[in-house]
């Protein structure tokens, strides 16, 4: 068995092995090993020039990264949390999306960046933020969502390989996932996943939200409601086909997503259904999203904030009901 | 003798002065260490940053400031809070998460506020406090009021764009903000000659025109000293100061950091200049403390913070109907 | 006749002189006069305490306007355009929204932070962004998008008396729309507009785009199809019943925005007519959107990229025809 | 005497030499005054920002500069694209929004971008650009590479975090940067010293632990002889180096800008030290310059940049089915 943060950590060996214009930067990655302990005992094997520390300064490590791929290196930028990733957006938003189109295509930037998303662990208002759907509004770059050991291990050689810049984000809830890392292989990243096949509703998520999904979905199917699960995995460009492909035999689709509800990237799957599918939907696309409000350090306030698998079998019983 | 479980602390040079100092930082380390076994016990989730062995820093920049001047702080804030007035039962609680705590319970160790106090948080963005306390600082001086607003950051907060456009900012509006930087040589795993091309930080802030000192932020005493000096001038010319206090944390960053990134003769180093010890030494021999002195005042803190705890074991959390109460304010414009 | 910048500076000036807690900050609003001279004027009259030049440090100045809120003053903060705000979403979202729900209601930011957005000068793929959809994300703003001469007066008002924080977006279009500014008095900042009445479809607009669905509408409407065209007016939060009103009477909606489409503003619109008017619906809901590429800078490739009065005619004319 | 028209300049005390900066600086201030009327016209839209009266600056630093070098630039670098060999064609073409610009006329006036010459771009953020310049020498110096950074931003950059995050790194890191801050006095309307505290920006730079200069930005000699004493250190130590240039932009900001901030009297006072008008005078007097040769070069300015318009005129749009071509790469991985 595998951690998905020992799947993390071997697929970046892996790829510094591989590539010597890999390295990985980003605070704390070196003698602390990563807030997450992502990058443990990676400082011994390559060293302080490939496993970067750097000051705080948010916008311009992640520039510098940006600057980096633009000249040859193949750099892994850790922004610790999402919740910090804003100090670096206009470097994300205006230079490493922008770049190719804007030269012309003259120059590209091959960036990985890995981030920690996510509510769940009492870390209040400032350190819950699940701003994947943000980014995933951002043409130019490539928005990952690793929520299984497989993918946290096979997406990021995919995401090194693309020529343009790829965001991948790790629910910090996640790291201590054991799972099977079964297939040692890079992943596809342009596809979804159906994560459990079923034929009365199509649950839609992704990374953090996966797993309760699978668990209404068993819950469900206790009730005779046979659920399929669509892990979405990659949430730029989004898989259209595979969702489609679901909602028409199923016929409903319920939405889970750990972002505020209002303007989540659930309403983009929502309404996407609706042009893609309407016509095919036997009751209005639901969603379950989290509550709109600054996340509460209590737990028992926290989880209920967070999307939860009562929620979405509530949501399912309402459509099917 | 015996003390009352506040943040008063007696004029210097006065009787009682240094006596109110100790008990002060007796208190913050008590309650921090009675907060190390209520997180084992899992009564404290989330995130907690430990002050131990930064007491002086908290204790004696506060007893410069006036009930009208306010505080910005940040994640590591038990005892800028405690230092500050705000009373021990309202963090403890607030670290339950109950909702009598000073958030109502919604913050956690990292946003203890408190408006009685003008303690304006408990922010855990590295640097996000930095802006908010020129704001504050610029309404006291649009407002002509006399107030001084203190601003605490640690050494890695200096690396930010944020602590550079707030030192430029404050300067050259000339707002009354004391920017207390507290640097304990980490920014969690990260010593500070691997994040700061120059580690003088003095001489950094003094490039913006404004005064900066450094401090030995193990002693109290210079400590309170600076700060009032500081905020004196401020009072007086309406311009910011700088000031570093060199400290030492000796726990590790948070509870979830395994502390692998420092020598442990380092912090034996450290703990030789403990900021409690020296002050009881300084008043031992000053013939100011004896043991029985000693004892009181470790006996008034455990009582305090076993009320504390007590009170927090017993207090309710906040409904969970209440969950959205307050994202907007009730009363409509 | 008035113009939309003179409605803002005169609304502004209101205030001023009202309430001496109000103040303006930004980069170059003083001698300059505000980049797009909105501001013109108000150093002669309020002096350089109360109209505020700031240095290039968006994040500061931004944080400063939350704290002097707090502190007792009303701040008007201007970041020149949306594009600039990203380097200070990090006090928007973290400090301002947050501050008093983490508070536990202890600390309010009464602030109001203006600023342009969007694109049609010509001014490339920095400097041409929407993300208003993005801060319609954030719980604890209220989002408000002034469309016409009479909005860009009466808003600000109520905006100000508010005792959270508003931002107010203005289309770098419409500085120099004209119109009768029918009623200085403040207008209500909770509801959308009906700004013109139809039966057969609702065109859902706000801000820059109010004015192509108008104008769409008068053509279709030279077609024989009467179009609803709805202002939004507030984005956040959402008045869902004028919309879903409108659409349950027409069964049909296009929403016109101009952000890129994926996760735009739009698509939460979208979701909610699904989940909120489905049965009432006879054809899917569609959006007109930018195209999804950083805006390129040669005029007929910017207005290819940007929602047209054409392209909303095409929609309602697929789903009618 | 006749010159080609390239960014080609003969070496410091070799024939010529002078000649060739005289006609570079020719070449931009003929280029950007063509370009007032081609706006004027409507032919070139959205925001421009001439470099008139700063030409000294980019044309001095160029030359210190190899072909394996890269260039930062901001949204005022006609003069830095000129200089650095980006053919006035490229950039003219780009400025009208035909495809035969140099970045396929999707840029304009603020994104000119060239992989030959290394030209990183023209950024429209104030500030954006110096993270980037970090980068690119980070990875020079990571691969062993020889290059050189140079990274152009103007005064009012200087009071961003980015200015503040990026000095720190490249001195920590040893980064081969070479800041070039064109400090014209402005940023848009706010004058120097209402934007900065301290007004000493070398004072500033140094205060991170790297060497910076002042210079004068109106001389192009001096100019080119501290843009290759700095780079030459770079190249030697590897260490980022900081040159600030005092200069001065005679016109307003950007087309839009009705220049009502500053004193006629004060731009009067700068063209007095127009550099163009003191390289001539310097050539005069030394006999390296007749009216003849003058002209001469003036002429072939004028022949190049007519030509370069005519190019931009006759140039086809791009495509509008290529809109979103390159948003990504057509190459999937
Ligand atoms: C913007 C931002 N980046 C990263 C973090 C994660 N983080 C929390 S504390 C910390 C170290 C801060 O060090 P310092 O400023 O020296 O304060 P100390 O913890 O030593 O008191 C880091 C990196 C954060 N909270 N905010
Ligand atoms: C982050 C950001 N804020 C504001 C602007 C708007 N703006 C464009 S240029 C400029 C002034 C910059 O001044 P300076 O750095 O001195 O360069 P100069 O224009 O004088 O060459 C401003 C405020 C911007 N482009 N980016
Ligand atoms: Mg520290
Ligand atoms: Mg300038």
């Amino acid at each position: 068995m595998t951690t998905y943060r020992e799947a993390m950590r071997e697929a970046i060996r892996a790829a510094m092995r591989a590539d010597e214009r890999v390295f990985l930067m980003g605070e704390d990655v070196g003698p602390y090993g990563g807030t997450f302990a992502v990058s443990l005992g990676l400082l011994e094997e390559f060293g302080p020039e490939r496993i970067r520390d750097t000051p705080l300064s948010e916008s311009t490590f992640v520039g510098a990264g940006i600057g980096a791929a633009m000249n040859g290196m193949r750099p892994i930028v850790e922004v610790m949390t999402v919740n910090f990733s804003m100090l670096a957006l206009d470097q994300i938003v205006n230079n490493a999306a922008t770049l190719r189109h804007m030269s012309g295509n003259q120059f590209g930037v091959p960036l990985v960046i890995r981030m920690t998303t996510g509510a769940g662990r009492q870390l209040a208002a400032q350190h819950s933020h699940s701003l994947e759907g943000w980014y995933a509004h951002i043409p130019g770059l490539r928005i990952l969502a690793p929520g299984t050991v497989t993918d946290a291990y096979g997406m990021l050689a995919p995401a090194l390989a693309d020529p343009d810049p790829v965001l991948i984000f790790e629910h910090g809830t996640l790291y201590n996932l054991d799972g099977e890392l079964d297939d040692q292989t890079a992943v596809d990243i342009d596809s979804a996943a159906v994560r459990r096949p079923g034929r009365d509703v199509t649950l839609i998520a992704y990374g953090g939200t996966l797993g309760t999904a699978l668990t209404a979905a068993e819950q469900l199917s206790g009730d005779g409601v046979e659920a399929e699960v669509i892990d979405l995995r990659t949430l730029r460009p989004l898989d259209d086909e595979t969702v489609m492909g679901s909602v028409r035999r199923t016929h409903r689709a319920v939405i889970v997503d750990e972002g505020w509800r209002s303007g989540s990237l659930a309403a983009e799957i929502s309404a996407r259904i609706t042009e893609q599918a309407f016509y095919d939907l036997d009751a209005p696309v639901d969603r379950v999203c989290s509550a709109e409000v600054p996340m509460p350090y209590p737990r028992h306030l926290e989880q209920a904030a967070l999307p939860q698998p009562d929620d979405v079998v509530a949501a399912v019983a309402r459509m099917t009901g | 003798m015996s003390v009352t479980a506040t943040n008063q602390i007696a004029p210097t040079g006065q009787d009682g002065h240094r006596r109110d100092l100790l008990h002060q930082m007796l208190r913050i380390r008590r309650f921090e260490e009675r907060c190390v076994e209520l997180y084992s016990a899992e009564h404290i989730r989330g995130f907690m940053h430990l002050y131990i062995g930064e007491e002086a820093v908290a204790t004696g920049v506060m007893p410069a400031l006036t009930p009208q001047d306010a505080v910005v702080s940040t994640y590591r804030e038990h005892g800028h809070a405690l230092a500050r007035g705000v009373t021990a039962e309202a963090v403890m609680a607030e670290m339950f998460g109950k909702v009598t705590g000073c958030s109502l319970g919604r913050g956690g160790s990292m946003h203890l506020f408190d408006a009685a106090t003008r303690f304006y948080g408990g922010n855990a963005i590295v640097g996000g406090g930095l802006p908010l306390a020129v704001g504050l600082a610029l309404a006291d001086r649009m407002r002509d009021r006399q107030g001084v607003t203190a601003c605490f950051f640690g050494d890695g907060a200096v690396a930010e764009g944020e602590f550079h456009e707030s030192l430029n900012l404050a300067t050259l509006w000339r707002l009354p903000v004391l920017f207390c930087c507290e640097n304990n040589l980490y920014a969690m795993g990260t010593r500070i000659d691997r994040a700061q091309a120059s580690t003088d930080l003095t001489g950094r802030a003094a490039s913006y025109g404004l005064e900066a000192t450094s401090v030995d932020g193990m002693d109290v005493l210079a400590v309170e000293t600076a700060a009032r000096s500081a905020t004196e001038a401020i009072r007086d010319d309406g311009r910011p100061r700088f000031l570093e206090f060199r400290t030492y944390r000796y726990r590790a960053h948070s509870m979830y950091d395994p502390d692998r990134y420092r020598d442990k003769a380092e912090i034996e180093a450290w703990r030789e200049r403990d900021p409690i010890d020296a002050l009881v030494r300084h008043m031992r021999e000053a013939g100011e403390l004896t043991d029985r002195d000693l004892s009181g005042l470790e006996a008034d803190v455990d009582a305090e913070i076993d009320a504390a705890i007590a009170a927090a074991h017993a207090a309710a959390y906040e409904p969970v109907e209440d969950l959205t109460r307050f994202v907007y304010a009730e009363v409509s414009p």
